[in-house]
């Protein structure tokens, strides 16, 4: 019996999970919201534990993945795309592209069946299409974050927020606010804004046909997801098909714990031989 | 009597300046740009002109020599009274529109509950309004939506608790109604507020009240004045949404040149930061614009990147300056991208930086990029004046005192406390001169901010 | 005097008509090459050697022409997203984007004509370095031949003869053997030395054309409309006889406008009157540029002397073609291209037409996507103020990517900067009077 | 000296934006002169022939303050034309009595013109490199070059360069890329013991030391680390290669190395492995030069592939001979030479399934943490999937 922790410390939030021999036990997730992300990981790990009743000693491996390469507890570390990889062909395993959008950065991974990333693409600096400028934008209409993607479905005139940089795009947002745009047609240009952006960053990837599985904390947003069919008929990609998973923003702290209990697995290998 | 109005419509604060025939300065007025500027042209506008009032009571009272020595006592809480009487207005009626938007909300179940809460606390931000304004009050900004925003989330939490209401769904009712309560111009009560908050100040100046019938006289006699507004000129980021003609609009580029000319006739350079824009102009000793330079399409560097790192840090804008000149060092930082302002500043926590030093990094870090535009507009010349609502922040003003020195020797830096005004000054000094020098008449102005 | 106005507008138009027919002819004949058994070369605008390329009758394309067609047709935003979806950078040229996204599309040109394949590719290296990587990612993607012509740097200013004999030499070692071969044609000097003839007439006019600029008000605009005016000089015309008449009418044409004391024709009719006149350097943005001209004659500004009509050649300093020496003075068009000059002549040239041309200042429209143009333009930008006294101005833009174009922030800086000069030109005259 | 002394002497040198290494070098004799080079490539055998010493201009790094030099370009441009500038303006390139601007790019080349306004009275070539590899033409246009700076150092010397010295200068850079191949060959072996955070420091020392001195040093630093074994860890070996003009922060690089990857061949400050072998002693010097860079030197996004099948050859030599398992496209933001040479090195790499990754930087980058994401994701997905 194998039991693994998984953390994935974001910018946005804190997710952590419990695995015994592939099994999911348990899961925690904790918006950041100014609070120390570190204390955050340390007392997600202490609840999986105690809702299981183990005890640290039980744990074989604890790993982590995101922005926690320090966290003192860690067993491991694992890069954020690898484990979005493996999480995402847990949740779902005909995904053969898994996207990623998290409170700053965006990204692509083209997967194989087993997880294993072929080839990835990260967006640049600019942040305009990243979550929490949605957010932002989410708050500044009055809308809250449950509520974007059901209105932004409604939009008949999506109106797009042409700036690349997001403190420019606030402004357009503004802008357009004062023209009387509805806000379903503001947040829906966001959407396909955002969603081009995915788009071309899957293409970047190679990957041409397949399951795309959205992953992180913008993944149930319905409103992107659908502005991301529409932008993959746009672009001719129609070999994907994009879609998500209820549990979508544990995707990468479920990939590093099973990350975890391969590398256990091949570390308690490598002992044997050595004793042996 | 006769006033020249000058309106600058920035990306982060509309302010407005009235001056009158001799140019003296009447009154300033500043509000939040939103997203209606008609809206925010207008309240600014409106603003300016009471505190327009109020010199002029100064100059009344001082006249009649009633209040001696107590004279800006007086008015000072005469002033604070007005604005407790505007907040409690403002506030009704958000509370208002709060209970209106829990109907059409989808919340369920849960919306009688939270009409409850919100009437629960209400009542508790009523009873608190008055502390706001008491002398020394520490408010956040003077934005009712600042105001309002940060004592309903710091009072919200525990009434949410107690009432066993989600405060996401409270905060979401505040989100939705705040942009129709600031949005909404309250011209009618002005006279009635300023009325009111007399007697307030009656009560609270019980000395004052001795004489209060010969304080009324002035008071009404200014309050009935009326101000014509003779030419208004409009400037700024948002000049072209202006309901204004092209005879009526000023590039805020001349405006800052002028403006700063105006405060500091010696002034050579001149280096603007605003909200969105960075600018850095050379006037010559006329005051004319000899050349300038903005910041490109990238808003790195600018005023938002402080408001960025104020709302990553809870902290209000003015509160960043004092944090970074506790620094006992300067923590080098290269992206003054705006939206990654937050990243870079968890990133440098965790690696165990402190965070005032930090600060002091960030506010060296758009200095700095505010020292690349002005040295590709000509460099700095004596004298040098800087203007736009970073020169409030004193971190700013540290780096870029020990920058110039740095690079360019003793210089006279110029700075204003109303410097944030100084486009707005340009702009009201344009106004005059149209009529004053060129003999121009208003225009008809578009109906609402002639209203 | 009526009847001499529709007489104008008729010659206008038949000038406008000329090089519409004369564009469209040509993409017409480098559709239909292949069928009509003729080979096709693809080359540059700075240094395009089409003289040379006429005497093997190749069928002329211009990469860079096609990239600027389709943003004046609003088609290269797409190009150019399709480019970068296929891997290249969000960072480097638009132009090289916009020509390997039309190829991604299927190579259907501007006028909506498929564009063959060339056949060769004649990489003539001259004032801009991203050239070779073009031609490079071309011929890697379609495996066409590529022949390399590298003209040296006037790094410190002047053309030495080992740059000449170099270039020169290539010609004749490389690049005419290759398109001998390529094209089957034989090389005949003759030939060259007759298109030649008709180029130094057509040079001739055009710089008659350009020069009219320095009359008050000032019949042309030397940017917005010199970029039309340069068009068959700087394609594929340059020696075609076609082209001689075509810079002869158009001078006439402009010469009237000029003794009737007309000022410009701008797509809104005529100029609303000259009140600034700028010298403009830099490219302009193609995928607004109706909307970007209009910001100028809208304020009454005329540009009278620009550097970009200078990318194909430099003619008004009294460099022509010459026949009796056909391959040194091919050479010396190269060496001589406005990028291939050194920055000291570049500011040199442009102090020189902000006084030949009478202007009011400086504006420099720096492009994102032209390293060769725009890094170190805001030195250019300083030395002219200071040489000149007259004040500069600095706007960005790029040539097809829409996204980088900001009409607010441009128009912004524009209308600064005319009121400045407003603003300083009364000063002047309250201190004259 | 133990391997750290060596190293910290090599960041001394590193982190000394004052050049005072030139400065001591200079006044130790009278009348020494120095001539400063950007990269990527230029003769400095004959400015070593003159007596002088030839100084590498890489940029001001992620410590310098740009003021002055951001006033001179738009953010659309990379980074080391406008830190170059700041050194020259602040003074700290004072010590120079001259500069040289191979033929790179645009970029580059339009500095050498603006160094000639800016900074009038001191010696500026622009100095071409053939992208014609025929020895008649383009070597005959590349010996008139070199002559030309020849003659122009001998006029500031003083003293004519003859054929001999130039020939020693040869010889003595023979050793110095001799000792740069050492080090390449021992990293590609022992990665763990020579960390490329230090490899980079080592070489970048010969950017102001003299060449004699330097190959003293990379010696110095192979025998000392051979000396204290260090950790092997189990990281990818991967190939660096696009930096080969703006150069990443030391930052970068060790971001890289914790991410979990050993950089076994990279393009760092390539003039100092440019020339592939030794440049032969036996002919006449320029032409012996010239004959080395046409047929036998590295290849680089700046210079012409002659045909097709050319292109990517050096690469997928450099992964093959070092035995790298990937190959991490770490080009500066806005450099068009590295960035469309990208899309082409890929598809040959994809064509050889050799894994690839890219990223972007700015000498002043201070984020790492996606840099980290991207090499370590690249690393785990080579070390988890190697045995499958
Ligand atoms: N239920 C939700 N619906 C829509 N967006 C959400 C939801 N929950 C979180 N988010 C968004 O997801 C982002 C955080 O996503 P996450 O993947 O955790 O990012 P990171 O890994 O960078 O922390 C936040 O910016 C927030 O806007
Ligand atoms: N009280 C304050 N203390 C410190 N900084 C301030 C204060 N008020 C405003 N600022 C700064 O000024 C910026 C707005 O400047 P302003 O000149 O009003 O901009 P704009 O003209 O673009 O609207 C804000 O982004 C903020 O950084
Ligand atoms: S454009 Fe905006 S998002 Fe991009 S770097 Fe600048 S400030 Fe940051
Ligand atoms: S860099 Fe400039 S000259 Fe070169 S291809 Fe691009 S636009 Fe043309
Ligand atoms: S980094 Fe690239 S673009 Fe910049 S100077 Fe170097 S080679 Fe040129």
């Amino acid at each position: 019996m194998t039991c693994t922790v998984g953390i994935d410390i974001g910018s946005g939030a804190v997710k952590t999970v419990l695995f015994r021999d592939g099994e999911w036990l348990s899961r925690r997730a904790e918006r950041i919201r100014r609070r120390d992300p570190m204390e955050l990981a340390k007392q997600g790990y202490e609840e999986v534990l105690a809702e299981q009743n183990l005890k640290p000693q039980d744990v074989a491996y604890v790993a982590t993945t995101g922005e926690g390469e320090n966290v003192k507890f860690a067993t491991g570390h694992f890069y954020s795309m690898t484990t979005h990889a493996r999480g995402g062909v847990f949740l779902n395993p005909q995904a053969r592209a898994v996207m990623d959008i998290g409170a700053l950065n965006g990204r692509a991974i083209w997967i194989d069946e087993r997880g294993k990333v072929l080839a990835y693409k990260m967006t640049s600096q600019c942040a305009s299409g990243s979550g929490q400028f949605l957010e932002n934008i989410a708050r500044y209409l009055g809308v809250a974050v449950e509520e974007i993607g059901p209105l932004s479905q409604t939009s008949k005139n999506p109106e797009k927020v042409s700036s690349i940089c997001a403190v420019l795009a606030e402004t357009d947002v503004i802008n357009m606010v004062s023209r009387g745009i509805a806000t379903a047609d503001i947040l829906k240009g966001i959407h396909l804004s955002m969603a081009s952006r995915l788009a071309k960053l899957l293409k970047v990837t190679g990957i041409v046909k397949g399951l795309a599985l959205l992953t992180g904390g913008l993944a149930l947003d319905e409103g992107l997801l659908a502005a991301l069919r529409e932008e993959l008929v746009n672009e001719k990609i129609v070999g994907l098909t994009a879609t998500n998973h209820p549990d979508s923003i544990y995707a990468g702290a479920i990939g590093a714990a099973l990350w975890g209990a391969f590398r256990h697995g091949r570390l308690s290998e490598l002992q044997s031989r050595a004793a042996a | 009597m006769k006033t020249f109005i000058g309106i600058d419509l920035g990306s982060t604060t509309t302010k407005a300046l009235v001056i009158d025939e001799k140019r003296n300065v009447l009154g300033r007025g500043i509000t939040n740009s939103r997203s209606n500027y008609d809206t925010a042209a207008t309240i600014a506008k409106q603003e300016a002109l009471v505190s327009a009032r109020f010199y002029l009571f100064h100059n009344a009272l001082e006249n009649s020599h009633i209040l001696n020595g107590a004279l800006d006592a007086f008015l000072g809480q005469l002033e604070r009274d007005f604005r407790l009487e505007q907040y409690l207005e403002q506030l009704a009626d958000l509370e208002q529109v709060c209970q209106r938007n829990v109907g059409s909300a989808k919340f369920g179940d849960a919306a009688k509950g939270v009409g409850l809460a919100l009437a629960k606390l209400f009542s508790l931000l009523k009873a608190e309004a008055p502390q706001l304004f008491v002398p020394g009050a520490r408010r956040k900004s003077d934005f009712f939506r600042d105001i309002a925003g940060a004592q309903y989330l710091a009072l919200g939490e525990k009434v949410a608790k107690d009432a066993g209401v989600r405060y996401d769904m409270l905060l979401n009712v505040f989100d939705r109604s705040i942009i129709e309560v600031e949005n909404r111009v309250y011209a009618d009560s002005i006279k009635a507020h300023l009325l009111a908050a007399l007697e307030r100040t009656f009560v609270a100046l019980p000395e004052a009240r001795a004489f209060s019938q010969r304080i009324r006289k002035p008071i009404q006699s200014v309050l009935d004045t009326e101000l014509e507004e003779t030419y208004v000129v409009g400037t700024g980021y948002g000049r072209a949404r202006l309901p204004f003609s092209k005879e009526h609009i000023r590039s805020e580029i001349l405006c800052h040149g002028l403006g700063a000319h105006v405060m500091y006739p010696k002034t050579a350079t001149v280096l603007d930061i605003g909200g969105q824009d960075t600018k850095a102009i050379q006037v010559d000793p006329h005051g004319i614009v000899e050349s300038f330079q903005m910041n490109d399409r990238c808003a790195a560097g600018c005023g938002r990147y402080l408001g960025y790192i104020a709302d990553e840090m809870n902290m209000g804008l003015h509160e960043l300056g004092p944090l970074a000149m506790k620094a006992t060092k300067t923590v080098r930082i290269n992206s003054t991208c705006t939206v990654f302002a937050g990243a870079e500043l968890r990133d440098r926590l965790s690696l165990g930086e402190k965070r005032e030093d930090i600060m002091a990094g960030l506010h060296r870090a758009i200095i700095l990029r505010a020292m690349s535009i002005l040295a590709r507009s000509g460099g700095i010349r004596d004298q040098f004046t800087f203007t736009g609502g970073v020169a409030k922040n004193e971190a700013a003003v540290k780096s870029l005192t020990s920058l110039v020195r740095e690079n360019y020797g003793e210089v006279t830096l110029n700075i204003d406390p109303d410097s944030i005004y100084t486009g707005a000054l340009g702009a009201a000094t344009f106004a005059w001169r149209a009529v004053v020098e060129e003999g121009k008449s208003a225009e008809h102005m578009g109906e609402k901010v002639a209203a | 005097m009526s009847t001499a106005t529709a007489k104008k507008a008729v010659l206008k138009e038949d000038s406008m008509w000329l090089q519409k027919e004369m564009i469209n002819r040509n993409y017409h004949e480098v559709a239909t090459a292949h069928a009509s058994g003729r080979k096709v070369s693809a080359t540059f605008v700075p240094g395009n050697l089409n003289e040379l390329l006429m005497c093997f009758d190749f069928a002329r394309r211009l990469p860079e022409t096609d990239a600027l067609q389709n943003g004046l047709r609003k088609k290269s935003g797409k190009m150019i997203m399709d480019a970068e979806r296929d891997g290249h950078s969000e960072d480097v040229c638009t132009y090289v984007k916009a020509d390997l996204g039309m190829m991604l599309q299927g190579d259907i040109g501007p006028t909506g004509e498929p564009m063959p394949k060339p056949d060769v590719l004649l990489l003539s290296y001259t004032g801009c370095f991203t050239f070779m990587k073009w031609f490079e990612l071309v011929r890697q993607k379609y495996d066409c031949e590529t022949v390399m012509l590298h003209v040296p740097y006037q790094g410190d200013g002047r053309v030495n003869p080992a740059m000449r004999e170099y270039v020169v030499k290539q010609l004749k070692d490389k690049v005419i053997p290759t398109l001998e071969r390529v094209s089957g044609v034989k090389f005949d000097i003759d030939r060259l030395r007759g298109y030649m003839k008709e180029s130094v007439k057509a040079e001739e006019d055009l710089v008659g054309v350009l020069q009219t600029a320095k009359q008050r008000p000032s019949p042309i605009d030397g940017y917005f409309g010199a970029v039309y005016y340069i068009g068959p000089m700087f394609t594929a015309f340059r020696g075609v006889p076609e082209a001689t008449r075509y810079y002869s009418v158009l001078r006439k044409e402009v010469e009237e406008r000029m003794r009737a004391g007309k000022g410009p024709v701008t797509p809104d009719g005529d100029h609303p009157g000259e009140k600034y006149r700028l010298v403009v350097e830099g490219p302009p943005n193609w995928t607004n540029f109706r909307d970007f001209w209009k910001m100028f004659y809208d304020e009454g500004a005329v540009v009278v002397a620009s550097t970009y009509s200078k990318v194909g050649g430099v003619y008004d300093f009294g460099f022509r073609h010459d026949p009796e020496h056909p391959l040194e003075s091919l050479a010396d068009y190269c060496l001589g291209c406005y990028t291939n000059l050194n920055f000291p002549q570049r500011i040199d040239m442009i102090c020189r037409y902000m006084d030949e041309y009478q202007a009011d200042g400086l504006l420099i429209n720096s492009i994102k996507s032209c390293n060769s143009f725009s890094a170190g333009q805001l030195l250019i930008l300083r030395e002219v103020e200071k040489r000149t006294g007259k004040p500069a101005a600095f706007i960005e833009s790029d040539l097809v990517d829409p996204r980088y174009f900001s009409a607010a922030n441009i128009k912004n800086r524009l209308e600064s900067y005319f009121q400045m000069i407003k603003q300083k030109r009364g000063a002047a005259q309250a201190v004259a009077a | 000296m133990n391997v750290n002394q060596v190293v910290k002497r090599c960041e001394g040198l590193y982190e000394d934006l004052d050049f005072n290494a030139v400065k001591q070098w200079k006044v130790a004799a009278p009348g020494r002169k120095a001539i400063g080079y950007m990269p990527i490539y230029v003769p400095r055998e004959i400015v070593h022939a003159a007596g002088m010493l030839p100084v590498g201009i890489f940029g001001g790094g992620d410590q310098l303050e740009v003021i002055q030099g951001d006033a001179y370009y738009q953010s659309y441009i990379c980074r080391i034309p406008r830190s170059t500038l700041e050194l020259g303006l602040t003074g700290r390139l004072d010590c120079l009595d001259g500069m040289l601007f191979p033929s790179i790019c645009d970029v580059i080349r339009n500095l050498s013109g603006m160094w000639q306004i800016m900074f009038k009275g001191k010696y500026v070539k622009y100095f071409d490199l053939p992208q014609n590899y025929d020895d008649a033409t383009g070597g005959q246009f590349y010996v008139h070059e070199m002559r030309t700076l020849r003659s122009d150092l001998e006029k500031i010397s003083g003293k004519a360069i003859s054929d001999q010295d130039l020939r020693k200068s040869i010889s003595v850079y023979n050793e110095n890329r001799k000792a740069v191949r050492e080090l390449y060959a021992y990293r590609a072996q022992k990665p763990w013991q020579a960390p490329t955070s230090e490899v980079y420091l080592v070489l970048r020392a010969g950017c102001v030391l003299p060449p004699e001195e330097h190959t003293a040093l990379i010696r110095d630093y192979l025998r000392e680390t051979e000396k204290q074994s260090r950790p092997k860890r189990d990281n990818a070996r991967i190939v660096l290669t696009g930096s080969f003009c703006e150069q990443p922060p030391l930052g970068l690089i060790k971001s890289i190395e914790m991410a979990g990857c050993y950089v076994v061949d990279d393009d760092f400050q390539l003039i100092q492995s440019w020339l592939l072998d030794d440049v032969s002693l036996e002919e006449n010097p320029l032409e012996a030069l010239s004959k080395a860079f046409l047929h036998r030197s590295a290849s680089t996004a700046s210079k012409y592939d002659v045909k097709k099948e050319d292109k990517g050859q050096f690469l997928l030599r450099q992964v093959k001979t070092r035995g790298a398992e990937g190959v991490i496209f770490a080009a500066a933001s806005f450099c068009d030479p590295a960035l469309l040479e990208r899309p082409m090195l890929q598809e040959i790499l994809a064509r050889q399934k050799i894994p690839y990754t890219a990223f972007k930087y700015a000498e002043n980058t201070g984020q790492m943490a996606p840099i980290r994401e991207q090499a370590g994701t690249f690393a785990d997905s080579i070390k988890l999937w190697s045995a499958a």
